[in-house]
């Protein structure tokens, strides 16, 4: 991905009020435009599928909060938290790395794998104990969406590391630190929060 | 870095946290005893709230606030958009069952 | 430098795969008298049951099997050819190699369905019969990785510089002719009987016959060719350069 | 390849007559024929694959994966006559898919990665045509042939196309991943950073059709909702995106090995880019 960081002054910095005095900088995508294709496409894609399951759900919904009382709400919100916190530190990366500050945001990305992992651990966690209690992908239709959707966002989330490692080896590498393939990257990862935050309230907690 | 920046993430961070908490309340509210039941009001709540932290997200952590006017009317079209899908999805099918 | 040490090698092996085809052929005795798609369930069976051909089946198969994946090599130098003409792009023989991969597979299915037949030929006369469908199908019809390299072979000769050519124009006319003997040996399913059956003229015979003469001169066009190449030196330079580019 | 043949022959542009001539021009002239050939034989591929596969053979959108012997066999018997022309045409044109696949490898091949990427493309795509398309056809016209066959064994030949037709997506999922990770390192500006980004959502969709391998119905089996429609909107979407996008490469393409440069805005220089003069 360091191709990228060649790609010359980027559209929208010209001729754009500045940022609302915050010290950040004037009007500008963060990171490439391309990865708001991603973002975008993507939302559209778990729009469909969200559409899919609350019509679905609504439509034999005794099932749907038979199954949803397994669920254990405070491991969702848990999860919530700790993806909302690795955000926060992925912000704090950005704004350091823009900064120049280059050993904090080392550390803040560091901070948000972790968040991350701690994510995966109570996810992989809450599926071993829903397997265990003899509810399995195909229990039911309520099972079949509830590990799909955690499910591939999961995978998403899988290569939101991969994502963190680019950051990391841009930050580690002096020649690198290229600040558009941070923000492209950090980009990503925010998608994978916001993704779950729709999740989140579909799975746990819409009735 | 800078400090007002630091700030305002910062609070953000807590908005978004209170609200996930505050949907443990509304968990609650709706059910009658531990049995869970259906609500039309509690699946707005939780949609609206969703989109409210999504738009927070784009806004605040993916920056879209400093980014060209293009990209923030997009993220807020998909916002409605998804506004619209979910909540016609859910209530086409209360109508159809 | 880097020799093309090796095609001659290579080339050479194309007798010995001949033998092992040819025997295979008349081994099978589903070839010397092509199994009518018309035969009942029980005549299958009976076809696969009978002992007298049984062992034929099973050692023809065998040895088709390796036929089919002996048959790359030869493609193989068929794509060095197409590299050595004088195109702007690897293109065409990355097409060609596309079709290498395609073709022998295909042919290794084919040989699958009609070993699985054979190997509990005291199954249910259906299943024999639907594995001998799938065989014969998978054999006759799948033809298109072969008519593909047929045309990709006829086009990148056409494209090459017509003062120096790698083939001489008739070997691309002889392609595309090759190409179209083929074509209705995949519309074998159309009927059970007559020319267009899968034992009848088109599907089996001109087919047949057309994949032959295709190996044959193909053969024996890419020999004068390698010789030639190796006497005036045109197959180091240019596979130097295909190493390089 | 000689890269310097093209240039002391070609004339100025194509003649102003008819198409017929302008076509014979540019077979004789134009030095990105091979390219043209590849693209061309791209788009009329998917055409040929889409009338077959949609309206003369029905085998697309799929049909239920629960139905019983007895619909197995109506269905077989009814279609018979598509089924078996439909897929005797792509048993006869199957190979186009080649020149698609070795355009794709050129253009990771024109990339500033290792030629290791456009091999291991070409590689994957082209065993994939077999259980993506070809075994799919072959047990379905196998299921045609004979109508009287007994159903429970329509129905296994039935049960084998439709899942290797769906459920043989790795193929696709690391074909790519493999281009898009070429796409994402290159300096030369073959194809746009967003289509990299695309290539993942096109891979990740091809993971949603796992589940079809283990449900019957619903919106997760082999004609389900999110299995196949979502899917195939996001395939179509993807499909449309490479094959404009390989055009442009063609248009752009200068055999050099630096940066591809941008398409010339005036109509002339268009004209020499689509002939490939322009060096």
């Amino acid at each position: 991905m360091t191709g990228a960081a060649q790609a010359g002054p980027r559209p929208g910095v010209a001729g754009q009020p500045p940022g609302k005095g915050t010290g950040e900088p004037a009007t500008a995508i963060p990171g490439q435009p391309d990865m708001w294709v991603l973002v975008l496409f993507e939302a559209l894609v778990f729009t469909a599928y969200f559409a899919v399951y609350l019509f679905h759900r609504s439509a034999h919904s005794e099932l749907f909060l038979r199954s949803q009382a397994t669920l254990n709400p405070w491991l969702g919100t848990l999860d919530t938290l700790l993806l909302l916190a690795s955000s926060l530190f992925m912000l704090r990366c950005v704004q350091a790395a823009r900064a120049g500050a280059f050993r904090p945001a080392l550390t803040s990305a560091c901070i948000t794998a972790f968040l991350g992992a701690g994510f995966l651990a109570s996810k992989i966690t809450e599926w071993v104990l829903l397997v265990h209690g003899g509810h399995g992908f195909t229990s039911n239709e309520f099972f079949a969406y509830y590990f799909f959707l955690t499910g591939i966002h999961f995978l998403h989330l899988l290569i939101g590391f991969v994502v963190i490692g680019v950051i990391i080896y841009q930050l580690r590498g002096p020649a690198r630190r290229s600040r558009e393939l941070v923000e492209t990257c950090a980009t990503y990862w925010h998608t994978v929060d916001l993704l779950w935050v729709l999740i989140f309230s579909l799975l746990y907690v819409v009735r | 870095m800078n400090a007002q920046a630091k700030r305002r993430s910062l609070t953000t961070w807590l908005i978004l946290s209170a609200i996930t908490l505050g949907y443990l309340a509304l968990d609650r509210s709706a059910d009658d005893h531990g049995a869970y039941r259906a609500s039309s009001v509690v699946t707005t709540t939780a949609i609206l709230l969703a989109l409210v932290k999504a738009r927070l997200i784009f806004r605040e952590f993916m920056q879209v606030r400093n980014a060209p006017a293009l990209l923030c009317r997009l993220t807020d079209l998909w916002v409605l958009l998804i506004g619209a899908v979910l909540l016609g999805s859910y209530f086409t099918g209360l109508a159809v069952r | 430098m880097r020799r093309a040490d090796g095609e001659l090698i290579l080339f050479w092996t194309l007798p010995a795969l001949a033998v092992i085809w040819v025997s295979a052929f008349l081994l099978f005795p589903g070839f010397t008298h092509p199994m009518s798609p018309s035969m009942t369930a029980a005549q299958v069976a009976g076809f696969y049951r009978d002992p007298a051909h049984l062992s034929r089946i099973r050692y023809s198969m065998i040895l088709f099997n390796w036929f089919g994946v002996g048959l790359i090599p030869m493609l193989m130098l068929l794509v060095m050819q197409v590299r050595r003409m004088a195109h702007r792009t690897p293109i065409l023989s990355y097409c060609l190699l596309g079709c290498t991969a395609g073709g022998p597979t295909v042919f290794l299915f084919a040989d699958l369905f009609w070993l699985l037949a054979a190997f509990q030929p005291g199954r249910d006369p259906q299943l024999t019969l639907m594995f001998n469908d799938l065989a014969w199908m998978t054999f006759t019809a799948v033809v298109p990785f072969l008519i593909g390299q047929s045309l990709i072979l006829a086009l990148a000769i056409y494209l090459d510089r017509p003062d120096r050519p790698v083939f001489r124009r008739w070997v691309a006319h002889f392609n595309v002719m090759v190409a179209a003997a083929l074509v209705p040996a995949a519309f074998t399913g159309l009927a059970l009987s007559g020319p267009m059956a899968w034992n009848g003229l088109l599907p089996f015979w001109v087919k047949n016959i057309a994949i032959a003469a295709w190996i044959a001169v193909m053969s024996i066009a890419l020999g004068q060719n390698i010789y030639r190449q190796r006497a005036d030196g045109s197959d180091q330079r240019v596979t130097e350069e295909a190493v390089a580019a | 390849m000689s890269r310097t043949i093209a240039e002391s022959v070609t004339p100025p542009g194509p003649p102003a007559g008819s198409r017929l001539g302008r076509i014979a021009w540019h077979w004789r002239n134009n030095s990105k024929r091979e390219l043209w050939f590849a693209w061309y034989t791209t788009v009329v591929f998917y055409n040929i694959f889409f009338i077959v596969f949609f309206p003369v053979t029905h085998a697309q959108p799929p049909p239920h994966p629960y139905w019983s012997d007895a619909q197995v066999a109506y269905w077989f018997n009814h279609d018979h006559d598509g089924l078996i022309i439909g897929f005797a045409i792509i048993f006869a044109v199957a190979a186009m898919t080649a020149p698609q696949n070795a355009l794709i490898a050129y253009s990771m091949r024109r990339m500033s990665v290792s030629r290791a990427f456009g091999y291991s493309y070409l590689v994957m795509y082209s065993l994939s045509a077999l259980p993506g398309m070809l075994l799919l056809c072959v047990v379905l016209s196998v299921g045609a042939l004979r109508p009287g066959r007994d159903p429970a064994q329509l129905h296994w030949l039935y049960d084998f196309g439709f899942l290797s037709f769906t459920g043989t997506m790795g193929i696709f999922l690391l074909g790519s991943l493999v281009w898009m990770l070429a796409i994402l390192l290159d300096k030369n500006r073959v194809l746009p950073k967003w289509f990299g980004y695309l290539n993942l959502c096109n891979a990740l969709t091809e993971v949603v059709v796992a589940p079809a391998w283990i449900f019957h119905r619903g919106v997760f089996s082999w004609n389900g909702l999110i299995s196949w429609w979502i899917n195939m909107v996001v395939f179509g979407i993807y499909t449309g995106a490479f094959i404009t996008l390989l055009r442009n490469m063609i248009l752009r393409e200068d055999f050099g090995d630096g940066p591809l440069p941008d398409i010339k805005k005036n109509p002339e220089a268009t004209a020499s880019a689509l002939a490939g003069t322009a060096q």
